[in-house]
Formats: structure tokens, sequence, C-alpha cells
């Protein structure tokens, strides 16, 4: 089988429909081909990368044989294919962790949980590499509803409610899209990424003002934005851990593609910059004075999530070469970093059921290994040395000097004590308080325990030898700020 | 190999290590630990100071190298380390996490040693954190107080180190370097008012870590809450690299014309010296008292320093040398009393000195030295401080050090007559001499401090070296370091050390041979129970030493500066910021409905303002 | 003129109903005795501090009636409303000298317990106080019961300075003078 | 040879001027009270008497090392701080030279307190409660003295550009001038505080025999107590020669040099016997009150 | 050996001298005597011209004076106090109480004789002895030091069998520690 960007999506959404067959078959089954699958996924973004970067390359894929403009393409340049391979690599992870995640949940609901699960990848991998804004409108879609699935997974009251919030503003969000694109069809007339881009100085520019603002809006829905991110504290609470960690490594990051794509390439205005830096420094400063306050696990790291993206949201409003490769670091480290707190976490909280912060007083002794990898995820997401949240801050940082950010730098540094504080707080219960909740504890699994593991390490290595990935992620960087060699190598793949 | 790389790979890697063997072989633990730090002193005292390396990490620029100053320090550090670590290996006896402990203390020794070779900034920043949670984790090793020690520790930490770092990117967005050489150069090209923001962010960050007012009130949890042998590095070595960074300020970063800064500086580790002086007053807790201390004599070292006199600057690092003998000393013999009696609160413990002979005359000598008194290594620095400040036109400066220093003597007292004397309690009848491993350490430090007192050549010419790298030029005589007994200051007054000790040698001894010469034969010792107190006997179980509210007259005279303490105007600004918090928390209220209406409420103003700011 | 009793006679009153078995005596103008059995002093004590006001306790003395083999209590207390001193007396055996412990009312009675304790023998059974009070390891009768003979004690215990032979027992000589006759129970203790 | 011979001749006889002389100002002080209070008074002599009773006396306990030390710490201070004073002006009788060239105020000032913190050591370690107290109000009221003195001195040495006592002096012989009228604030500010480093009424709480049974000495007795008397003795006088030497142009011989001190030291004398004792904090504020106000403005008058 | 005023040395006169001419006396204030004690010392008497002042604790004081009746629980104070003043040490007996009892002839708790106790080297007479005749018992005590005679301290050193067991007839639990100087 040749190796090509479709597998991306066409795997996993196979995947999807195939689990309730193999699962008639056998129990396992149906929770093993996840894993075969993103196993693959990550084998082929580890080929793909490889190729793309050394041949210096970008691979457009097309689809049943309608060329660009007209028909839909996949395009899987460095940046599209970094946040592609960081999602089946995450992907892997997690499904590492959700293997023997709550034994006793019987197998109709586990196949459901992976069918979800696969349709999820699959539309979040398809954001980032579609090259037509039309089927990123139905990728997103198709991650939105999964992820409400995901989020009432428990079929309780509390997921129920919170789901239909997710639903209430997800709505708001698709059709904004939708409307945007709509408008956009109606100036340009063409739903490609490309053309669009191409196309675009000749837009009215109160047209494309409004568009603009309409589709930021709608992704700012998915990206957390404030004050659009209403929806996500109650999400994060309520669906299942290691969905928190799909949503903070995922959703919300196709939703930030989806955003910066607009307004890098489709759009391309730098006055919009401005006001994403703004609304980053809001998001991040609201989220982290709300986190200090949270009473429960879940919600602090889900205000803490919604706190980082702003940051992320910072680093690309400040719009320089150095604040974007700074984003993309964010970027990953967020997913890895609050993905590994999301899943050691839940761990910490498993039994509870309101999962308080008194829940984990004293559960070091308890949980030696769960504990310290929640200890050092803490850590690495405050940015301390040596590990890796530490560099991204740090480039961020170095990013908003250079064009004369102090306030932003303050703010952000500011913001930095009190995520200490609340982190330590945390960790301070986690390790010096005598436990008082009766909750019975789970040990993690083999299989759970490895995927928080393979995490830490990355976080670790990442830290101490940044090197690691910042080659990636300068290519990346640097291929999202390309817009014509974006356009052109779109185009001249459909000009053959 | 190269050295500098040695040095972090043997101290790291000796971290690692020691927990390693704390898991699989205890018994080489101890051994292993004071050995490392043996080849680490070997190997910091045989490097060329011509080494150094650079290297590209993360598209940054990094130099690590030892420069005069920094070398000055690392004696310092590598010195206390290993001193430090031989007393660990007997006070930390039968304690458990034991590889936990040793792992965070070398770390903390290796990012010690790491910030001084840093000739960048990322570096130190890096070091700079590693030894903030490294030290952190032993703060929070005893495991009381958490909550409240260790939260305050780090919080400071943070806002000492984010505020460091902010200053790190300014001026890295200016000069587009990380590396000093280059900063220093090109420093003043900046524009002054960011100059001036520079020089103050990075005084916050030194300033968190040499506890200097207003942001002391970690220090006196963190050091008397940390096992004691930690609390002798932490606030022998550990505090003097944020006086490191001082001098890196002071002297590099901020150019000499710009004497308000200095001037705020001197004035703000003046208050600090004597505010934390009085409050070392008021404790009774033996930790907590030099804790406060700690904070002060740091504030002396900043006054030095802040001064920017030749003698000033010497009589700064002088001071930051033997604060950490003497306090390092301190600390230690505070840790034996802990360790041998099982308490330092000094209103339960009293009347060791018969059972604790070697440890008492090593506080004894510490305490003589920190109070400053002649013919000790402090008086050598206070006379400097004093002069420097005198002759640089420092008047009421020197008041405030004055009375600082004074008060001192309160404290001074306190602590020797609450461990060591008064009466001797049954309580503490089985309390024996602290074993050797804890008295060595503590008794060459002290013999530093006898040493320093006549001859401080021996640390004035590094500190000589040091200064010449800030930029002034060597003045000492060219002359071995025991003939250097002659002090003098700018308007040519002068100090003969050697005098001083013969005189005070002479007579001291001439009149102990005399007064002990007389009724020798018939001398004999009476117990501390058999005191005249009219006529009333006084029975074993009775403990009439005076101890609770020592200093109460002190303490009413000085009242209005007691009666807040900084602390309290620090717990209300939390409570305020948190009450602010909980109205913002308000903005999610779990309402969907509330949260479509902000989405519209959004999306209409963005529609509303782009039409009419953003200009599309 | 007469006096009038009113106070004094509604104190009477209270006491009267309240208690059963007690003799009560006006005296004189704001002083009045209640005569009570041993058992009966701590419901009278509380009784009268708790309902009639009578806050404050002035002292407990002991007077030893050695021709009745009795000790004789006398708690006096008052009441700062009606200015009434209330003496409550109570007589207990001397051969088995105990009363009960009454100083959960009144702090201050501790230390009168102790001094009688130490002075006359008597013990409160449940009583906590230091052991000693004035006396230092006192091995003798107690001093303040009138069957302790001090000269003889004094004779034992400490020397006599030579020359005061002339020292007499001036105690008859004093009682012929004033016409009063000896008790029998002391001529025991005369040295004639 | 003959140098060291000579210097240790002349400490020695500088040692036996300071304790005759301070003996004598202690007979005439009780001399002077019992005078005031109407009773004829011990001779003046009596000192004298009273010291070498205190040395014959049996001292056959002592209460531990620190104990045997304490007085030694102190009669140490005393005779090394003489040592470092100019006893006599400029080119004087040239056995009181010592070392007076190698030391300087600061060095004075520091040299002062040893004695007292050795004393207070000594103390402590009787155990005697009484000593305890009386070590901490000493130890208190002598923050509250110090300053106004430090300050009087900054004050000189700033306006005169010389940390040295010598230099003090030789800028009073050069102007033909007494320093209490070049500066006389600072000369106001440190006879305040000489006030209280005299530890006489109303500033003796220290002692207070009626209250802590003399403080600190409580259970110094004989020997020991007969040093500590000497050692006073001595350091009244190295006091009030380093007053005179500041403040009142020094002395060009004994005579004048025992005028002076004995000017100097009416005042405290007079002061104490006429007044009631200060409480401890009551002691402190008043020298953080009108002597600190003084001491500030020495340093302006010095500065301007 | 004190006996022979003419065997004195020159060093011993002086010793002699300077102890008679300087008295820290510690007045141990129990029963009447203490009042008359400020009297004696203040400017009507004004004792302090003979040398004698006071003295705040008995390691300072050479003399003791016992300045009335001592009960027994007293005494015990009284001896601890005597036992641990420095030698040389005197003590002075203040009027009758100390003598023989006076008025406390026959009280159980009143001890009569303080010569058996401790070593008296001059008692005053009187009930109370008016400052008068204090000055009067000063002087006569200084004449006993001046000659030598003021022995007291030796006696009971010499003699330290003989006085315990007479203190021991009084104070029944002995709790003194033992005195060996």
């Amino acid at each position: 089988m040749v190796i090509s960007p479709v597998h991306y999506i066409a795997l996993p959404l196979m995947a999807a429909f195939l689990i309730p067959l193999f699962g008639k078959l056998n129990k396992d089954l149906a929770r093993i081909i996840p894993g075969l699958v993103l196993l693959y996924l990550s084998y082929i973004s580890v080929v793909l990368m490889n190729q793309i970067i050394s041949s210096n390359t970008i691979i457009v894929e097309i689809i049943a044989g309608w060329r660009p403009p007209w028909g839909i393409n996949l395009v899987f340049s460095p940046f599209t294919g970094f946040l592609a391979s960081m999602f089946s690599m995450l992907g892997f992870v997690i499904w590492m962790y959700t293997y023997n995640f709550k034994p006793e949940v019987d197998n109709a609901q586990k196949q459901k949980f992976y069918v979800l699960f696969m349709m999820l990848i699959t539309g979040a991998t398809g954001i980032v590499l579609t090259g037509d804004i039309f089927n990123l409108f139905v990728f997103l879609e198709i991650t939105a509803i999964s992820a409400y699935s995901l989020t009432a997974f428990y079929r309780e009251r509390d997921g129920a409610e919170a789901a239909f919030k997710y639903l209430l503003i997800g709505s708001f969000s698709s059709t904004l899209i939708l409307l945007a694109i709509l408008l956009l069809y109606t100036q340009v007339g063409t739903l490609n990424m490309a053309e669009i881009a191409l196309k675009m100085p000749a837009v009215d520019p109160y047209m494309k003002g409004v568009i603009l603002i309409l589709f930021f809006v709608g992704f700012g829905i998915e990206a957390e934005m404030f004050p659009l991110n209403g929806w996500s504290p109650d999400v994060y609470t309520q669906a299942p851990g290691p969905i928190g960690a799909i949503f903070a490594g995922m959703v919300v990051k196709a939703g930030i593609y989806g955003l910066i794509r607009v307004v890098f390439t489709l759009f391309d205005v730098k006055e919009i910059l401005p006001l994403l830096v703004i609304i980053g420094m809001i998001t991040m400063a609201v989220a982290e004075v709300i986190a200090l306050r949270q009473g429960k696990l879940k919600r602090m790291l889900a205000y803490s999530s919604i706190g980082q993206m702003g940051l992320v949201v910072v680093a690309f409003g400040i719009g320089t070469h150095e604040s974007v490769f700074a984003a993309i670091f964010l970027m990953f480290n967020h997913a890895i970093i609050k993905g590994m707190l999301f899943l050691s976490g839940t761990y910490l909280v498993y039994n509870s059921t309101e999962k308080t912060l008194d829940d984990v007083d004293g559960i070091g002794k308890y949980l030696p290994f769960t504990s310290f990898l929640f200890a050092l995820g803490s850590l690495a997401i405050v940015g301390m040395p040596p590990f890796a949240g530490f560099w991204s801050k740090l480039y961020l940082l170095m990013a908003a000097a250079d064009v004369r950010l102090m306030a932003v730098i303050a703010i952000i540094l500011v913001v930095s004590v009190i995520e200490i504080v609340y982190y330590f707080r945390v960790i301070h219960r986690i390790y010096f308080r005598e436990r008082t909740s009766t909750i019975e504890l789970k040990i993690p699994s083999f299989n759970a325990k490895s995927a928080m593991l393979i995490l830490a390490i990355i976080i670790v290595a990442v830290g101490v030898y940044p090197d690691l990935i910042s080659g990636l992620i300068e290519r990346a960087t640097t291929d999202l700020l390309d817009k014509q060699s974006y356009i052109q190598s779109v185009l001249s793949v459909g000009l053959k | 190999m190269n050295s500098l790389i040695l040095l972090l790979i043997l101290v790291f890697g000796g971290a690692l290590l020691s927990y390693l063997l704390n898991k699989f072989l205890p018994i080489l633990r101890d051994g292993f630990v004071v050995l490392l730090m043996l080849l680490v002193n070997y190997v910091f005292f045989t490097m060329d100071s011509a080494t150094q390396i650079e290297f590209e990490i993360g598209g940054i620029h990094l130099q690590w190298a030892f420069s005069s100053a920094a070398f000055l320090f690392g004696i310092i550090v590598s010195i206390l380390g290993l001193l430090s670590i031989t007393y660990s290996t007997a006070y930390m006896q039968g304690k458990d996490r034991l590889g936990y402990f040793y792992m965070n203390f070398l770390f903390s020794i290796g990012s010690m040693l790491g910030i001084l070779m840093s000739r960048d900034l990322i570096s130190l920043f890096f070091f700079w954190e590693i030894m903030t949670w490294s030290s952190y984790l032993i703060v929070i090793y005893s495991g009381k107080d958490v909550d409240k020690r260790g939260l305050k520790y780090i919080v400071f930490s943070a806002i000492g180190a984010y505020s460091m770092l902010m200053a790190i990117v300014i001026i890295y967005g200016f000069t587009g370097s990380f590396l000093l050489t280059d900063i220093f150069d090109s420093i003043f090209a900046i524009k002054a008012s960011y100059q001036l923001a520079i020089a103050i962010l990075l005084m916050i960050g030194f300033g968190v870590k040499s506890a200097m007012m207003p942001l002391h009130v970690w220090a006196s949890g963190a050091y008397s809450g940390s096992p004691m042998s930690f609390t002798a590095l932490f606030s022998g070595a550990l505090s003097k690299m944020g006086v490191f960074g001082f001098s890196l300020v002071l002297f590099n970063l901020v150019s000499n014309q710009n004497w308000l800064i200095n001037e705020i500086i001197a004035w703000l580790a003046a208050i600090t010296a004597v505010l934390a002086t009085f409050y070392a007053v008021i404790q009774s807790d033996a930790k907590k008292l030099l804790a406060y201390s700690s904070i002060a004599q740091l504030g002396y070292i900043v006054i030095g320093l802040a001064s920017g006199t030749y003698l000033g600057v010497m009589a700064g690092l002088f001071l930051a040398v033997l604060h950490a003998v003497f306090k390092g000393t301190l600390f230690m013999a505070v840790g034996a009393v802990e360790k041998q009696a099982g308490t330092t609160d000094m209103t339960k413990v009293s009347g060791l000195i018969r059972k604790m002979p070697w440890t008492f005359t090593a506080s004894l000598i510490s305490i003589i030295a920190l109070a400053g008194i002649p013919p000790l290594g402090g008086f050598v620095g206070k006379w400097m401080l004093y002069e420097a400040l005198i002759t640089s036109d420092h008047y009421y400066l020197v008041i405030m050090v004055f009375l600082s220093s004074t008060a001192a003597f309160l404290y001074s007292y306190r602590i020797l007559f609450g461990l060591f004397l008064g009466q001797e309690e049954p309580e503490f009848a089985h309390v024996k001499e602290a074993p050797l491993p804890m008295l060595i350490p503590m008794l060459l430090l002290s013999g530093i401090s006898v040493l320093s007192g006549t001859f401080p050549g021996f640390i004035l010419e590094p500190i000589q070296n040091a200064m010449v790298s800030f930029g002034f030029d060597p003045r000492l005589p060219n002359i071995e370091w025991w003939q250097l007994s002659v002090l003098f200051n700018s308007w040519g007054d002068k100090v003969v050390l050697q005098n001083v000790m013969i005189s005070i040698t002479a007579v001291f001894l001439i009149a102990l041979t005399l007064i002990t010469w007389k009724g020798y034969k018939k001398q004999r010792y009476v117990t501390t129970k058999d005191i005249s107190s009219s006529g009333e006997i006084i029975q074993a179980e009775d403990n009439m030493t005076f101890q609770i509210d020592f200093y109460k007259p002190f303490e009413r005279a000085i009242w209005p500066l007691l009666k807040r303490k900084i602390d309290d105007y620090y717990t209300d600004f939390g409570n305020g910021l948190e009450a602010l918090f909980d109205l913002v928390k308000r903005i999610y209220n779990g309402n969907g409905q509330f949260y479509a209406i902000y989405v519209m409420a959004f999306l209409a103003l963005l529609l509303i303002a782009g039409t009419k700011y953003f200009g599309f | 003129m007469k006096t009038s009793f009113i106070k004094e006679e509604l104190l009477f009153q209270q006491l009267a109903t309240a208690f059963e078995n007690v003799v009560i005596e006006i005296v004189r103008k704001e002083t009045v005795f209640v005569y009570a059995s041993k058992e009966f002093v701590l419901p009278i004590l509380l009784y009268a501090k708790e309902k009639l006001g009578y806050n404050s306790f002035s002292h407990l003395s002991c007077v030893d009636w050695i021709e009745n083999d009795e000790f004789e209590l006398v708690y006096i207390i008052w009441s700062p409303e009606t200015k009434i001193n209330l003496f409550v007396k109570t007589r207990i055996d001397r051969q088995n000298p105990t009363m009960e412990n009454t100083d959960m009312i009144w702090r201050q009675i501790n230390t009168y317990q102790r001094e009688i304790r130490e002075m006359f023998g008597i013990e409160f059974p449940g009583f906590v106080g230091e052991k000693e009070f004035i006396l230092e390891d006192w091995e003798d009768v107690p001093p303040m019961r009138r069957d302790f003979d001090t000269l003889e004690y004094v004779n034992d215990t400490f020397f006599e300075r030579e020359g005061r032979e002339d020292k007499q027992d001036v105690r008859e000589r004093i009682a012929k003078r004033s016409g009063e006759e000896i008790p029998d129970f002391a001529k025991k203790y005369s040295r004639e | 040879m003959n140098t060291i011979l000579f210097q240790l001749s002349g400490a020695l006889a500088t040692i036996l001027l300071a304790f005759t002389v301070g003996m004598f100002y202690g007979g005439i002080r009780r001399k002077i009270i019992a005078r005031i209070q109407n009773r004829v008074g011990p001779p003046i002599y009596q000192n004298f008497l009273d010291v070498i009773k205190l040395y014959s006396k049996d001292t056959s306990i002592h209460h531990g090392a620190m104990q045997h030390m304490g007085p030694v710490f102190a009669i140490t201070a005393s005779i090394t701080s003489l040592m470092f004073i100019p006893v006599l002006n400029g080119d004087g009788w040239f056995w009181f030279k010592n070392l007076n060239f190698s030391g300087d105020l600061i060095f004075l000032v520091y040299m002062m307190v040893f004695g007292s913190l050795g004393m207070a050591l000594g103390a402590g370690q009787t155990g005697n409660p009484n000593s305890a107290i009386g070590v901490t109000r000493g130890l208190s009221q002598m923050v509250g003295y110090e300053i106004p003195f430090v300050m009087s001195m900054v004050a000189l040495m700033a306006q005169f550009h010389t940390t040295s006592i010598t230099g003090l002096m030789n800028i009073q012989m050069q102007e033909n001038t007494w320093l209490m009228f070049s500066n006389p604030f600072a000369f106001i500010a440190a006879v305040l505080a000489m006030l209280g480093m005299f530890h006489y009424s109303p500033f003796d709480i220290v002692h207070a025999p009626a209250e802590v049974a003399s403080g600190p000495v409580s259970e110094f007795g004989g020997k020991y107590l007969g040093l500590m008397m000497s050692s006073g003795s001595i350091f009244a006088f190295v006091k009030l020669t380093l007053f005179v030497d500041v403040f009142m142009g020094g002395a060009a011989n004994l005579i004048e040099l025992v005028i002076k001190t004995f000017a100097l030291y009416l005042i405290p004398v007079l002061y104490g016997v006429v007044s009631p004792r200060y409480r401890t904090e009551q002691a402190i504020t008043y020298f953080w009150k009108w002597p600190l106000f003084f001491g500030i403005l020495a340093i302006l008058w010095a500065s301007f | 050996m004190y006996n022979d005023n003419n065997a004195q040395t020159i060093v011993e006169y002086i010793k002699n001298f300077t102890r008679k001419n300087s008295l820290f006396m510690l007045a141990y204030g129990t029963g009447c005597g203490a009042i008359e004690l400020p009297a004696t010392l203040t400017s009507r008497y004004d004792a302090e011209r003979l040398g004698v002042r006071g003295a705040a604790t008995p390691r300072q004081a050479d003399l003791l004076l016992i300045t009335g009746y001592l009960s027994t629980k007293t005494l015990k104070r009284v001896i601890r106090v005597y036992e641990q003043m420095q030698d040389p040490k005197y003590v002075i007996g203040f009027g009758s109480c100390t003598i023989n009892g006076g008025m406390y002839w026959d009280s159980y708790n009143t001890i009569k004789l303080l010569d058996k106790y401790i070593p008296v080297d001059v008692y005053i007479n009187g009930c109370m002895p008016r400052p008068e005749s204090v000055i009067a018992g000063f002087k006569e005590l200084q004449r006993l030091i001046a000659e030598g005679k003021a022995d007291g301290a030796t006696k009971y050193k010499e003699n330290l069998d003989w006085y315990r067991e007479n203190q021991k007839k009084v104070l029944k639990n002995w709790p003194l520690v033992e005195y060996n100087w």
C-alpha cells in the first residue's frame, strides 16, 4: 500500500464503522483495532514527515481525482503534517491509556467509545489536513458531534447538561462558520483555500471584515477564546478523563488551527492580530484567575487549559516568525503536558464523584507513580526548567520582547505566578496532607502507566534538549507563514 | 574533558547516583556524597581559570566560564557544600527519604555552581530555577506546615524568577544576545527608562533570594523549616547567589552614574537589616532567630555592595564570605542541638554548655564574629563597612547599620543563653556532644572566623580579584596574606589588626591566669541549681531559667514597628485578590443561555467595532 | 429604738423553707447563723450562692471543741445586695475529722482548707492541693489542736539558753486573778 | 627590647592611673550622694577598701567556665580600650601613648561592647534568673543609648573627615577650639547618651538591687566581683577620657585631664542622684527622643 | 591562730583592716528588726560611713544580719544563705528572739537559740535594738575582725557535725546540699 495522507482520514473513519462489526466477532478486537490504526498512522507520520522535511516539498493529495481548485485536496505540509502527526501519536498514547480504562464498563459501551474516538481523530486530522474550506467545516462538524457524544458518554445528568451546553454553543460555531463560508463563496466563488487566499485581495474590505469576524467567532468558540469558552469547563469536567486529554490535545488545537489558517493564509490581514493578542491576554488572565479559585481538580485543569490556549492565541497574535514558532511550540507542549496532567489527574480522582481537591489529599503515598507524574507535569506546565514548558514560554517572551510588548510579558509572567500558586497547592495536597477521603483508589493499569510515562519522557527530553523538536517546529513555522508557497504548491498540483 | 562539564556531571550525576545508592546500597551513601564533594572541590580548585566552553542549544548561544567574581562565590559554595554535606551524614542519620534529600542537596550545589559559571542569562536562569525547586524540595522535606511555608517560598521565588526572566527577555529584545559579554558592551545603548526597568526587575529577582525587604517574608519559614544541614548551605551559600546577582547588576548592568539605584538599594537593605534584626530579637525559636538574623546580615552585605566605593564593596564581599562561615556554623550548631536535645525552642532547652562544650565553643566564636566584635573576622567586615559608609557620606545609613548591629547583640546573646547557658535541666541530662562529622565542620569554620580577624588577607585577596573584574583598581599592598594586618579607609585612618589581637590576647591571658591562679585549689564547680534565690532551695526539677518574653521591655519600646508584620500586608493583598478572583469567577455561571449571550454579544461587538476601528 | 430585721427575716424565711433540718438564728443586724449538720453545708452554701446571691466567700475557720469531742467549722459568706454575713456552722466528729470538699463553689476555699487540714488535721476527701502549706515536715499532732502541748514540744525540740530557769507557767495565776475556773481538760496539760 | 619594655611599663602606668582615678571617682560619687542625702558618707578611698577586701575574700565556687571567664572578658575590654585611647594630648607624656595609633573610633565603640557581652555570657552561665533579666535590660538599654552616641561620633567624623581620635584631637589643637563648641549638638547628644553609659540612676535598672538582686552580678562574689569593680573603674576612666579627647580638646597633662574628666563625671553623678529609676522601655524611648533629635541635628550641622 | 593580735602579719593586718571597713551586709529581714535597718542606713545614723553597705546576694555579702525571730521554716533558708556566703563571713543576731527566743519562747515553731544552728559573732540586745545599738554592734564586730577574732565561719567548718546535728533536729527532712568549703 502506498503511504498517503489520505490514510489519516480514511483509516480511522473506516475503523469507526468496522469496530461494531469486529466487536461482534471478538470483544477484544474492537479495542485493538483503533490501536493498530493509530500505530499505523504514527508510523506513516514519521515516514511522511521525513519525506517532506528531507525533500523540502509539500505533499498535496487529491481526493477522487478532482484537482484543485475544484476538488477536495489534502495538504501535508510541515505545519499540517506536524499537527497531524501530533494528533495521531497523542491518539495512540491515549488509546494505550484507555485500553484498560474502566474495565467495569460493558462492551457495547466501550465499542461506542472507540467509534466516537476514531471519528474524533478523523475529524481533527481532517481539519488540519484538508485544503478545502467547506471540507474543513465538515470535519469540524464530525469532530464536534463526536465530542458532544463523548462528553455525555457516562449518560449522567451533569454530563448531559455539559454536552447540551457544548452543543448549544457549538451549533453557534457551526452556524457562524457556515455563514462565513457562504459569504466567502459569494465573494470569491471558490472553496479551495489556496485559491481563496489568492483571490482575497480583490474582495470588498467591508465584506472581508465581516467574514473574518464570523470566522473569528466561529473558530474562537472551538479554540476556547474568551468570552466564547463558557462550554469548555463543564465539558472537561464531565467527560471521561482521557477525553479531557483529547480535547486539550486535539479538538482545541484543531479549532485554533482553523483560526490561524483563516487569519494567516486566507485573509492575511495584520489588523486582526492585535485583537488576537488582547483576546488572548484576557482569556489567559481570566482563566488562570478562575483556576486559582477552583475546588475541583478537573475544573482547575480545564481552566488552566483555557489559559494555555490564551497564551497560544497571544503568541499567534504577535505574528512575527519567532512568536509563531513559540506558538507552535506551545501547542505541542500543551498537548503533551496537559494531556499527561489529564491522564494522571484522572487516576487521582478516579472513583470520586465530586472530583474535588480534597479527594487528592495525601494521595502521594498511595499512588506514588501517578502523583509523581502529576507533579512533574505541574512543574512542566508552569514553565520550570528543565522541562518542556520552560522553552516554549521563553521563546514566546523573547518574541514579545523583540517587538517591545512589555505589558504582554508582564502579564504572562504575573499569570505564571498565579499558575504556580494553584499547581503547587495541589502538589502540597497530594504530598503533605493526610488522606481523609475514604474513596477507594484505583491503581493505574500497566497500559495507562506506560502511556503517561511516554509523555513524561517526552516532556523531560524536550526540556533538557529542545533541539529534539525545535527543528521541526521551525520548519512548520516557516511553512505556516509562507503563504505564497502554500498557494503555489496547492495550485500547481491543480494546474497539472 | 572540559573541567566545567566535568564539574556539572560530577555533581548532577552524583546526585542521581546518590539517590540510587540510597535505594540499593545505603551503606555507601554517606561516604559517597562526602567523597563526591571532595572530588568536586578538587576539580574546582585545580581548575584553570581560563577554562570556558561555548555551545548552542535551542537556537540560543550559551557560554560557561568562571569569572573571578564567580570564583569567589564558588569557593563559598564548594567549601560550605563539602562541610555541610559532611555534617549531613551525621545530622540526617536515621531519617528516611535520604536519597531524596541528598539528591536535591547535590542538585542545589550543582545548580549554584552552574549559576556561577554561567556567562549568559539563559543558563543563569536555567540553573536558577533548578536551584529554586531543588531547594524548595528540601524546604518541604520535613512535610510540616508546607501549605504556608513551602508555598510562600515557591511563590516568592517564582515572582523573583519571573521578574528576572522579564528583565532577561527585555535585555534580549534590545541587544539580541544573552551573552553577558555582549550585554555588558551594549547595555548602555538602551534607553535609560528601560535600563532602570531592567535593573529593578533584576533586583527583584535577586532580592528575593537575598531576602530583601519587602521580599523577605519567605525566608524565616524556609530557613527554619529545612533540615539544619541544608539551611547552613541555604543561608550561607544559596542566598549569596542573590548577592552575586546584585554584584552583576550593580557593577555591570547599571552604570555607576546611576546613583539613585544604589541609594535605593542601600536604603532598602538598611531597612531590611534593622527590621529583620528586630524580628530576630523577639523570636523564641533558635532557628527562626537565625533565619531573621540571616536576612539582616544579607542586608549589610547588600549595603556594602550598593555603597559602590572600594572599601564598601570589599566590606560587602568580605561579609558575604564571612556570613557563610559564621552563619553556616551557627545553623550547624543549632542543628546539633536539635539533633541531640530534640528541640531548638529556647523556652524549653537550656544549660547545654557542659553537655556540648565544643558546639558551644563553635557557636560562641561565630556569635562573636557575627556581632562584629574584635578581634574576630566579623569586626573586619563591619569596620570596613562603617568606614566605607562614613567616608562616602552615607551618615544616616551608618546609623541604620549601627542600630541593626547593636540590636544584633540582643539576639546574639539570646541564642547563646537560650541554648547553652542557664540552668541545666534533668530533661536534658542525657544530651551528649555532637558526633565528630558534625563537630569537625563547625570547628573548621569557626577556625576561619578566628583567623580572618587578624589575617583577613587570605579572604581579601580573592575578593580583590573579583573586584578587579567589577572595574575597581587593586589597592591592597602587594604582600603575602599573613602580612596584611592594617586596614585603611579613604581618609587615611586605620586599624592595626595584629595589635588588636595581641593586646586582647595578652590582657585576656594575663587576667585569666591571675584569676584562675588565685584560689585555684579551693575552687570547685557547683551546679546551676545552686544559686542565690532568697534562700530557697532549688530542686532538680525546678527550672529557674529566664526564657519567656526575654526581651519584653525592648519589644515594648519598639512595638510600633512590630505591630503589623509585612506578612500581614501580603495576606491582606492575597485575600483581596482572591475576593476579586471570586468575582471574576462569576462570569462562568454554568448557564448555557448566558454563554450563548456572550457569544452573540461578542459577535455584535466585533462587528460594530470591526467596522469602526479595524478599518475593513 | 427597735431595730428592724426585715431582710434578715426574709433570709430566715427563705432558708427555713428550703431546708428543714437546720437551725437559724438572727444574731444581730446583718448577721445570721445557720447551724446545720455536715451533709447540709454544701447544699446550703450552693443555695445561698446560686439562689440568694451570697456570692462572696469571706472566711472558713475551725474551732476545736475538745470538751464535746467535736470540731466546729464556720463558713462565713456575704451578699453584696443584702449586706448580710451568713455564718454556716457545722460540727464534725473529732475522732474522725472529715468534711466535704467545697472548693468547687469558691476557689478561695482551697487555701482555707489547706490551712485547716494542716493545722487541725481535718481531711477533705476529694480535695486537691499541695500537701504542705505553712508548716514544713510536720510530724507531730496538728499544732492548732488543743491537745497539742506546745511547751512539751518546745522543750523536746529546741534548746534553752542557760539562765532562764525562772520561767513559770502563769496561766493558772492569771485564771485565778480573774476568778475563772480552770476547766478539767486544761488541768491535764498543766505542769503543776 | 627597650621599646617593648617602655611600652609595657607605659601600659602598666596607664592602667594604674586609670584604676586609681576611676576608684577615686567612685568614692567621690558615693561621698557626693551621701552629702546630698545629708549623710556623712564613706571615706573617698572606700572603693579601694572594697576592692581589696573582695580580692582577699575566698571564692570557692564557680558555675562553669563561662562564669569564670566573664569578668576576664570585662577587664580585657576595659584595658584594651584604654590601650587604644590617647590619654594625653599630642606630645604628652610618652608613657601614655600605648597603641592609640592603631585603632579608631569605630573600633573603640565595638571594643567597648566586648566586655558587656562577655560579662553577659558569664552571668548567663550562673543560671540565676536575675542575672539573665539584668542582662536583657542592660542590652536593651544599650541599644537605646548607643544610637545617639554613635550619631554624635558620626557627626564629628563627618565634620572633620577623620575617624581617628588623634585626628580629632589634632584638629582641636590646630584650630584651638573644643569640638563641644564646634558641634554643640553632637556634644549634647553624646552627653545624654553618656548618662546611660554609666548605668547610674536613672538608668540603673540593670542592677536595680531591690528588684533583681544586682542583676548580672548576682552570682559573682569575691575575686570575680573585685575584678569587675576594677574593670568598671577603668572603664569609667576610658569613657571620660574619650569624651575629653573628643569634645574637650584632650589634656596636656594629667592634672588637666583629671579636672576635665571630673567635670564631665559630675554630669551623670549629679543627674543621677536626683532622679528616680526609669523602666527599660522608658529608658530606650528616652534615648530615642531628644538625644536622637540632637544627634540628627548634629549630623545635619556637620554636613552643611 | 587569730587569737593573738600581735601575731598578725602585715598582710593579715591589711586584710583585716579592709574587711572591717568594708562590710557588705545581707539583711535577712525576718521579724521586726528589718524596720530598724532603714533608719540605721539613712541620713540620721548613716552606717555607710563605717563601710557598711547592702549586698544584694549572699555571694557578695560578708555579713549576715538575722533581724529577729526565726521559725523553723525560715531557719532552713538562713542556713542555706549562710552556707552560700563566701569566707570570711560574719553573722550578727538581732534582738532577744535570736538570743533566747524572746517573746516566742514557747512557740512550737520558732527556734530559740540561734548560735546552736549557725555561729553568731555578735548579738545585739534589745527588743528591738535601736539604731544606736546596731551601730554599736557593727563597731563591736569591726573590733573583732580587726583583732582577727570574728572566726565564726572557721568554727562552723570545724564543728560542722555538731551544727548539722542541731539543725537536723529541727529540720526533719534534711533538704540542704552538702557544705564542703
